[in-house]
């Protein structure tokens, strides 16, 4: 009734070349392997296969802090897909993380299914709850969103305590941790094993995340989150948009709660408090709103900076309960340097810094 | 020490004596290596060697997770301060094999997955000996797995979730305080025996502590006695506990039984006190600590109600009370509280914190002069049965058994705080019938090493 | 009397404003007239400290005040009426006119409003409601008259016919020039309704491009054939 | 005016080379924002709308765009009747629209921005976004080849990788105008495009409008009147919410109604 | 019957201390767009100056008074120093400088004054007054929380109604722009709002310390049912605030009452939920602000 629709078939035989981006001198891989699967899955392959490695070099413990912050990337990650491609806010992806750990816990306890299923699984069924309460959201803004959100978290963690017979009530569910399997070697430690599941699973949820930001779906995203108007202009669909977005970025702190349920090897109400959701929202805040990179910064300072603020102040031979709340006070202040000093967050540091190295700064400091 | 003493009295100073030879006896019985003279810090015929993680010829380092920031470090806080101020004591009078104890706790914030993580730093980063007095059912459950398939001692968790007594899934772990269902029983029994064909209410917390004590009260108390059970939710108690208290008053409620933690204890009082509802109040151990609930109560009505709330109310015990300096061991827990740990309040926790170091120590000494993680198991399951020290009632630890304390008597708050004894001590197992019992609360001794 | 001397300034990449000069002098009227996005708006912004001047003088009764915040401009004498709703619309009109003069100290406010009401009459039986319950007309009648509360030298009103009928405009410029002749007003009046604007001042500039391309008298200026060039663009 | 109107009414047959407002009124509270408003808008036609500030202009532009729905009125689009539509199906009906202002994605890039004008013609859904290979990718490259020879069609080709709050705003316009144009719509609505343009860039502008209207209808909505004298074929005047007078450029210039809205009265100030 | 009476009496009570919190999220949202998550520990830590100088034998309305006079320096010096920094990035900015201040002042209370629970004096009586034999289900202290509440309001009701000052900042907080060309100084006014909403937090948290007794964390909860009832209310609207309290006070202690009090929480976003979808700017709240 109106528009030629474009022929993708008719138009595919007229791509030319000559076209690309003036940018395209910067970078080659881009052009050596042009399908986005294809360069993806290398990346993947060559950073599983190096962390592999290098994760036999680390003690069991520092495996262990490793394995600690793949579930808050996931979950900065959902975030950050949420809030900075598409503009909504949200101060209860705790409550999305817990609603992944039980699922987990659940189909572990109930299910010979191997772990990957499981994960994906939990990761599925977060998503499918995600896109319900996106309904919601959908029809929500700023304050309103951020509130609703917030008695989320607030309620999610007691309906385990409502019905403890299925959840475990105060206590929670046990979770077996995965054991390495016997062929990668007696020196494997579990939490060696668990760094690299972590590592998997991230890159995998990268690749995908990726994928979609650099498709059409993304871009509808980001328009919606700059100007609802122009973009439903353009035949957007805001609500269905929206809704989509919230399902996608619920997904992802399900499956962060999952590898949270793995990690802490329990599921239980205290781990999911308001206090995580707020974590999360200053983590992606800190690590860079917007940025796939800055979910692994923002997870980073979640899970290093009260240990590193702790270390601290253990050299320091005080009574322990004062140095307990003296590390916390060194990460609230810091949480307020950083956000006032960088607004951009660490990723905008960096981005700042390498702008300035490769003397490109002015031009694409503000992506994303 | 010398010069300490004086200020004991002579019936203590006998006490401390005696106490010593008890020690040597049964140090000298666990390890025929051994023969170690009590007061000299140096004994034993071989030298100390770095006989496992943690342990130097000269330290022994132990771990544990606290709340120490966050909703649930209010009292819990005190705990881990006031055992290493035992330990502090103890390293200045020898320390165990000549070896001083120091406790590294951490603060988990009462978060399962924080636990996890700190767990996992002090066993792998800081290679402790073992973890002792862990904190909390959620939190430590996040930690059971992983230090029994390490092979980490994990003695005296500190919760009373029936979880911990599994020798065979949890060789490693070991519980301390009554069991929550031990604790139900014995207030059933209790009930049972003097307020018999009285309406009970019960206020509980909606988790495995008043759960299972309310489990263990069912267990007793079987019929229509009890005619109202009210749960309420920790994290909404801002909220206060009105409703629960109205629906016990209009249910008839003749005794209430109090699974509380102390906030909820104070808050219950306070319903009770503002609506004239004056029933007979029994509680767990976990819930009434006459210093917590005195300090949190005395305000609540200028001199109106004040402390004297808590007068006549019941409450369970099975260490001495904090209250009472004639009791001995009190009065050497205050005497190291005012040295070591002075900044923070003596009262329940404290005896808790202090009590909990000083079984560590036994614990560790009948380990033997070189103790292994397995030997200090082994010593666990052979001998810890018998342990004596402030701990009024026996403890269950076997190779089968790995329960704390089997019971508890009942205590009555007096009107300054103090508590008299209105019950036998009761002794029971989780599924097994309640007995009476002599109270075991051992002499103090002069030191340990 | 209001002297601006080659003011420039920007909004956001668009250069809005490029070396205007003028002059109003004491109880006179200076309109600006110009097509939408001739830098009319953007020059009382500039005026009043709301947008910063990037070069340039603006002199009020010999007081430097360019670059100053606009507060401190406020307090130099200067009211602004903004466009169209510069009313507070959740706020009462007597709530409204007495903000016009809420930091000046030395102001018999009753009297003040009572003259206001007497200038206005509509205001004044409807003093108890909120602002956004009056008409187009009302809401300028208030804005101008909450201006005059503090005892201003100088005013820079931003298109007061707005919207407003074309007696009732007729109304308000007969009113600004008894205004400006009775308290020694220095007025700069932005109109895009030419005529009336022209037949009230004195002098006019017309805006385009947010460069002055006329200054002249107002009588010369409306009979100015540049005007209906620069203007309706026939 | 009144002879106008009448021959409007008679002429409304279903056009379907047209768009089409009858009668359309609306209301913003108890003001009457446009009062049966009718226009008949052709395609290969540059049709002006003009008026004071506060005529109603964006009004209709705002209820043929489906934002604002009218109280009555009947609205069609190429002959058929439009009941409920909403600003998602306009690109459907191939009409494209630039909003007051720029309307740009301020944190997207240039070529991302002309990407979101071809959105609606996209086929792949929700998840299948994540994956790397197949109908994505391809539709992704398809979207930028056009969205790419768009911009090079408007000389815009240096831009494509910056954003556009940092680009001179006339360059911003276009970028605009690029997203509107890139699904050659049968049909471009046009809020105000010269506000912000210095002289030279509004007359190549009107000489792209001219150029456009070989191929679509234009309507515009604009202030300066050099341009809409220059570019229009016809010219709709509202005053007040309603349509004081139609006709051509000449028409318009020499009707005093029209003269007397934009001037105003004179002001007796005795 | 008895029991739904004092169901409700319960609730309103819970519901009043709600209401100040709440006001004082309203009083910043307004002025300055940012939801204020400090309200929580600021509270709690002018409680703790409050109880200190109540130690140190202060008589107890002086040490109310001085709180709130600390409270107000507090609130004013955060938003100068900090605030005002951050309103230079994106909201959220703002909310997480929010929460970095949240984190600092419950730390910092727990140095200073430890993590351990201790009581407040109520100064009233707790005790249900009888009159004849006649129960009626409310105490002194529940009198006095509903005077003192009722004071508050009255005060911020005849501050923003009826003086200079408060015109001054309900017009900076609807037309920051108009405001100043009026000579207002807006940035004052935002830092008093931050003030006043600082003092208003001090009395709340006064008024439930001797109820939910003084810790660190004490008014965490209440800051997240006060937000929700704000939201309720219409973020816009002391009134709104206030109702919106009562609202969340009275159903959750019915749904603690009559359905368990582990629902209370899920009831929260159940009650949230459905006032949003009807009116999802809040009951109390003016016209939503879109453009096209």
């Amino acid at each position: 009734m109106g528009v030629e629709e474009i022929d993708l078939k008719a138009e595919e035989t007229k791509v030319k070349k000559e076209t690309l981006i003036e940018g395209g001198s910067k970078l080659s891989l881009k052009r050596l392997i042009p399908v986005p699967i294809l360069r993806n899955l290398l990346l993947a392959i060559v950073a599983v296969v190096i962390f592999f490695f290098l994760s036999g070099h680390l003690s069991a413990y520092r495996n262990y802090q490793l394995s600690q912050v793949g579930p808050y990337v996931l979950a900065i990650l959902g975030l950050s897909v949420l809030i900075g491609q598409n503009g909504q806010i949200s101060i209860g992806h705790g409550a999305l993380m817990a609603i992944g750990a039980w699922s987990l816990a659940l189909l572990q306890i109930h299910t010979k299914l191997p772990l990957g299923v499981i994960l994906l699984l939990a990761t599925l069924i977060t998503t499918a709850i995600g896109g319900v309460l996106g309904l919601v959201a959908a029809r929500l803004r700023g304050p309103y969103l951020a509130g609703a959100t917030l008695a989320l978290a607030l309620g999610v963690p007691d309906i385990a305590t409502r019905y403890r017979s299925l959840f475990g009530g105060y206590q929670g569910l046990q979770i077996n941790p995965p054991s390495p399997p016997a062929f990668l070697g007696a020196n494997f430690t579990p939490q060696q094993y668990l760094a690299v599941i972590d590592v998997i699973v991230i890159v995998i949820a990268f690749i995908f995340v990726a994928n979609l930001v650099n498709s059409r779906i993304g871009r509808d995203m980001r328009a919606v989150r700059d100007d609802e108007i122009a973009a439903r202009l353009a035949g957007i669909s805001v609500q269905r948009t929206q809704v989509f977005t919230f399902a996608i970025s619920s997904g992802l702190a399900g499956l962060g709660g999952g590898l949270l349920a793995l990690v802490a090897s329990n599921v239980s109400p205290g781990a999911f408090s308001v206090t995580l959701s707020i974590s999360l929202l200053s983590g992606l805040v800190i690590g860079g709103i917007g940025t796939m990179a800055g979910a692994l910064w923002g997870a980073a300072v979640m899970v290093y900076v009260p240990q590193w603020a702790t270390t601290l102040t253990e050299k320091f031979n005080m009574n322990q309960g004062i140095a307990a709340n003296i590390a916390l006070a060194i990460y609230g202040i810091l949480l307020i340097v950083i956000v006032l000093a960088a607004p951009g967050g660490i990723q905008g540091i960096l981005m700042r810094l390498k702008g300035l190295i490769s003397g490109r700064g002015r031009q694409r400091a503000t992506k994303g | 020490m010398g010069n300490k003493r004086s200020h004991f009295s002579k019936r203590f100073r006998v006490t401390v004596a005696a106490a010593s030879l008890s020690l040597i006896a049964a140090a000298c019985g666990s390890s025929s290596s051994s023969s170690s003279s009590g007061s000299s810090s140096s004994g034993g015929t071989t030298a100390n060697t770095a006989s496992a993680p943690g342990i130097t010829a000269t330290s022994i380092l132990l771990g544990s997770h606290q709340p120490l920031t966050g909703p649930a470090a209010p009292g819990y806080s005190e705990i881990a301060p006031a055992a290493q101020a035992y330990f502090d004591y103890l390293n200045a009078h020898g320390g165990v094999y000549g070896r001083s104890i120091t406790l590294k706790y951490e603060d988990d914030g009462y978060n399962p997955a924080n636990t996890t993580q700190v767990v996992q730093k002090l066993v792998l980063q800081d290679n402790v000996f073992g973890i002792v007095g862990g904190l909390g059912t959620p939190t430590h459950q996040a930690v059971v797995n992983f230090l029994n398939t390490n092979k980490v001692p994990d003695l005296f968790v500190a919760s009373g979730c029936d979880c911990w007594n599994q020798p065979t899934v949890h060789p490693y772990t070991y519980g301390f305080q009554p069991d929550y269902i031990i604790e139900g029983k014995v207030l059933g029994t209790y009930i049972a025996s003097k307020y018999a064909g009285m309406k009970i209410g019960v206020l509980y917390q909606n988790d495995d502590f008043g759960g299972g004590g309310l489990t263990g009260l069912k267990q007793i108390l079987t019929g229509g006695q009890i005619v109202s059970a009210q749960p309420y939710d920790p994290t909404t108690l801002t909220n206060g506990l009105g409703t629960q208290v109205a629906a016990l008053q209009a249910a008839g409620a003749q005794v209430v039984v109090l699974l509380t933690i102390p906030a909820a204890t104070a808050l219950a009082l306070l319903a009770m006190a503002s609506t004239g509802f004056q029933p007979t109040l029994l509680s767990s151990s976990v819930s009434a600590d006459p210093y917590t609930l005195g300090g949190l109560v005395s305000n609540f009505s200028k001199g109106k109600v004040g402390a004297s709330i808590l007068t006549g109310m019941q409450t369970l015990a099975y260490l001495p009370a904090p209250t009472d300096l004639t009791d001995p061991w009190t009065a050497l827990f205050k005497t190291i509280h005012d040295k070591y740990d002075a900044s923070q309040p003596f009262d329940g926790n404290t005896i808790f914190g202090m009590s909990m170091a000083y079984y560590t120590a036994l614990a560790i000494k009948a380990a033997g002069q070189n103790p292994t993680r397995q030997s200090l198991i082994n010593a666990m399951n052979t001998q810890a049965g018998s342990f004596t020290g402030p701990g009024l009632t026996p403890l269950g630890y076997s190779s089968t058994s790995h329960l704390g304390f089997l019971g508890a008597e009942v205590m009555q708050i007096g009107a300054s705080g103090s508590l008299t004894s209105t019950s036998p001590i009761y002794v029971t197992n989780v599924n097994g019938p309640v007995t009476t019992h002599a109270s075991v609360e051992a002499q103090v001794p002069a030191n340990l090493g | 009397m209001l002297v601006i001397e080659k003011l420039s300034a920007s909004y956001g990449p668009v250069k809005a404003l490029k070396e205007v000069s003028l002059k109003v002098d004491r109880a006179k009227i200076t309109a600006v007239l110009g097509a939408n996005g001739a830098g009319k708006t953007t020059l009382l912004r500039t005026l009043s400290g709301l947008v910063k001047a990037t070069n340039g003088n603006v002199s009020v009764d010999g007081n430097e005040i360019v670059n100053k915040s606009p507060e401190d401009i406020a307090r130099c004498g200067v009211a602004h009426v903004p466009e169209g709703r510069g009313v507070v619309q959740e706020m009462t009109i007597e709530e409204n006119l007495r903000l016009g003069a809420v930091w000046k100290r030395d102001v018999d406010v009753k009297s003040k409003i009572k003259w206001v009401y007497e200038l206005f009459p509509p205001l004044e039986p409807r003093a108890q409601k909120a602002a956004f319950t009056l008409s187009g007309g009302e809401r300028q009648m208030l804005a101008i008259g909450r201006a005059l509360m503090a005892e201003p030298r100088t005013l820079l009103l931003d298109e007061p016919s707005l919207g407003l009928a074309p007696l009732v405009t007729s109304n308000i410029m007969a009113l600004l020039r008894r205004l400006c002749d009775e308290q020694g007003l220095s007025v700069l009046l932005v109109e895009q309704n030419a005529r009336s604007a022209l037949s009230v001042a004195d002098d006019a500039v017309v805006l385009s491009l947010g460069e002055v391309v006329v200054a002249d008298d107002a009588k010369k200026v409306m009979s100015d054939s540049n005007l209906r060039h620069h203007y309706l663009g026939f | 005016m009144g002879c106008n109107l009448l021959v409007h009414v008679a002429l409304f047959a279903m056009e379907n080379s047209s768009l089409q407002v009858e009668e359309i009124t609306v209301r913003f509270g108890g003001l009457v924002a446009l009062d049966r408003v009718s226009a008949t808008f052709k395609e290969r036609e540059v049709h002006g709308v003009i008026g004071p500030n506060g005529a109603g202009k964006t009004t209709l532009f705002n209820v043929v765009s489906g934002f604002v729905k009218a109280d009555s009125g009947k609205l069609a689009f190429f002959g058929e009747e439009v009941t409920s539509h909403r600003p998602e199906k306009l690109s459907k009906y191939g009409v494209a629209r630039t909003l007051q202002g720029l309307g740009l994605f301020a944190r997207m890039s240039v070529l991302e921005n002309v990407m979101i004008g071809l959105t609606s013609t996209g086929k792949t859904k929700g998840f299948a976004g994540m994956l790397g290979f197949g109908r994505p990718v391809k539709e992704e490259r398809i979207f930028r080849e056009h969205a790419l020879s768009k911009l090079n069609e408007l000389s815009l080709g240096q831009y494509v990788d910056r954003m556009p709050p940092s680009l001179p705003y006339a360059i911003q316009k276009k970028v605009a105008l690029a997203r509107a144009l890139v699904l050659e719509p049968r049909f471009l609505m046009l809020d105000e495009p010269a506000s912000g343009l210095s002289n030279d860039e509004m007359d190549e502008l009107g000489d792209l409008i001219l150029k456009l209207s070989e191929k679509m209808g234009i309507v515009l909505v604009e202030h300066h009147m050099d341009l809409v004298m220059r570019v229009c074929n016809v010219i709709t005047v509202l005053d007040f919410g309603r349509v004081i007078a139609e006709g051509t450029p000449d028409e318009i210039r020499s009707n005093p109604q029209v003269t007397e809205a934009y001037l105003g009265e004179e002001v007796n100030t005795n | 019957m008895t029991k739904l009476i004092t169901l409700l009496l319960i609730g309103a009570s819970n519901g009043l201390i709600y209401a100040v919190v709440a006001i004082g999220l309203v009083l910043i949202w307004r002025s300055t767009r940012v939801v204020n998550f400090a309200q929580a520990a600021m509270a709690m830590f002018s409680t703790y100056i409050a109880a200190s100088l109540i130690d140190r034998k202060v008589p107890y309305f002086l040490a109310f008074i001085l709180a709130i006079v600390f409270a107000f320096i507090m609130g004013s010096v955060i938003e100068r120093t900090l605030m005002r920094q951050a309103a230079k990035g994106t909201p959220i900015s703002s909310v997480i400088v929010a929460v970095g201040v949240l984190i600092t002042l419950e730390a910092l209370a727990g140095v200073i004054w430890g993590a351990n629970l201790r009581n407040f004096p109520s100064h009233f009586s707790l005790v249900e007054i009888k009159t004849g034999g006649v129960k009626l289900g409310i105490s002194p202290f529940d009198i006095y929380i509903f005077v003192a509440v009722l004071v508050l309001l009255l005060a911020l009701v005849y501050l923003f109604q009826y003086t200079k000052l408060g015109m001054m900042m309900r017009a900076s907080a609807f037309a920051p722009e108009v405001s100043r060309l009026l000579g207002i100084r807006v940035g004052r006014m935002l830092t008093l709002g931050w003030a006043l909403a600082s003092a208003a937090g001090a009395v709340a948290g006064m008024l439930a310390a001797p109820r939910v007794f003084l810790f660190p964390n004490n008014m965490d909860a209440v800051l997240v049912f006060a937000f929700t009832a704000a939201i309720i209310g219409g973020l816009d609207s002391p009134v709104g605030a206030l109702i919106g309290a009562l609202v969340m006070g009275i159903s959750l202690s019915l749904i603690g009452g009559y359905l368990g009090s582990d629902l209370e929480n899920p009831g929260a976003f159940v009650i949230l939920v459905v006032v949003l979808m009807a009116r999802p700017q809040g009951i109390f709240s003016s016209i939503a602000e879109r453009r096209v």
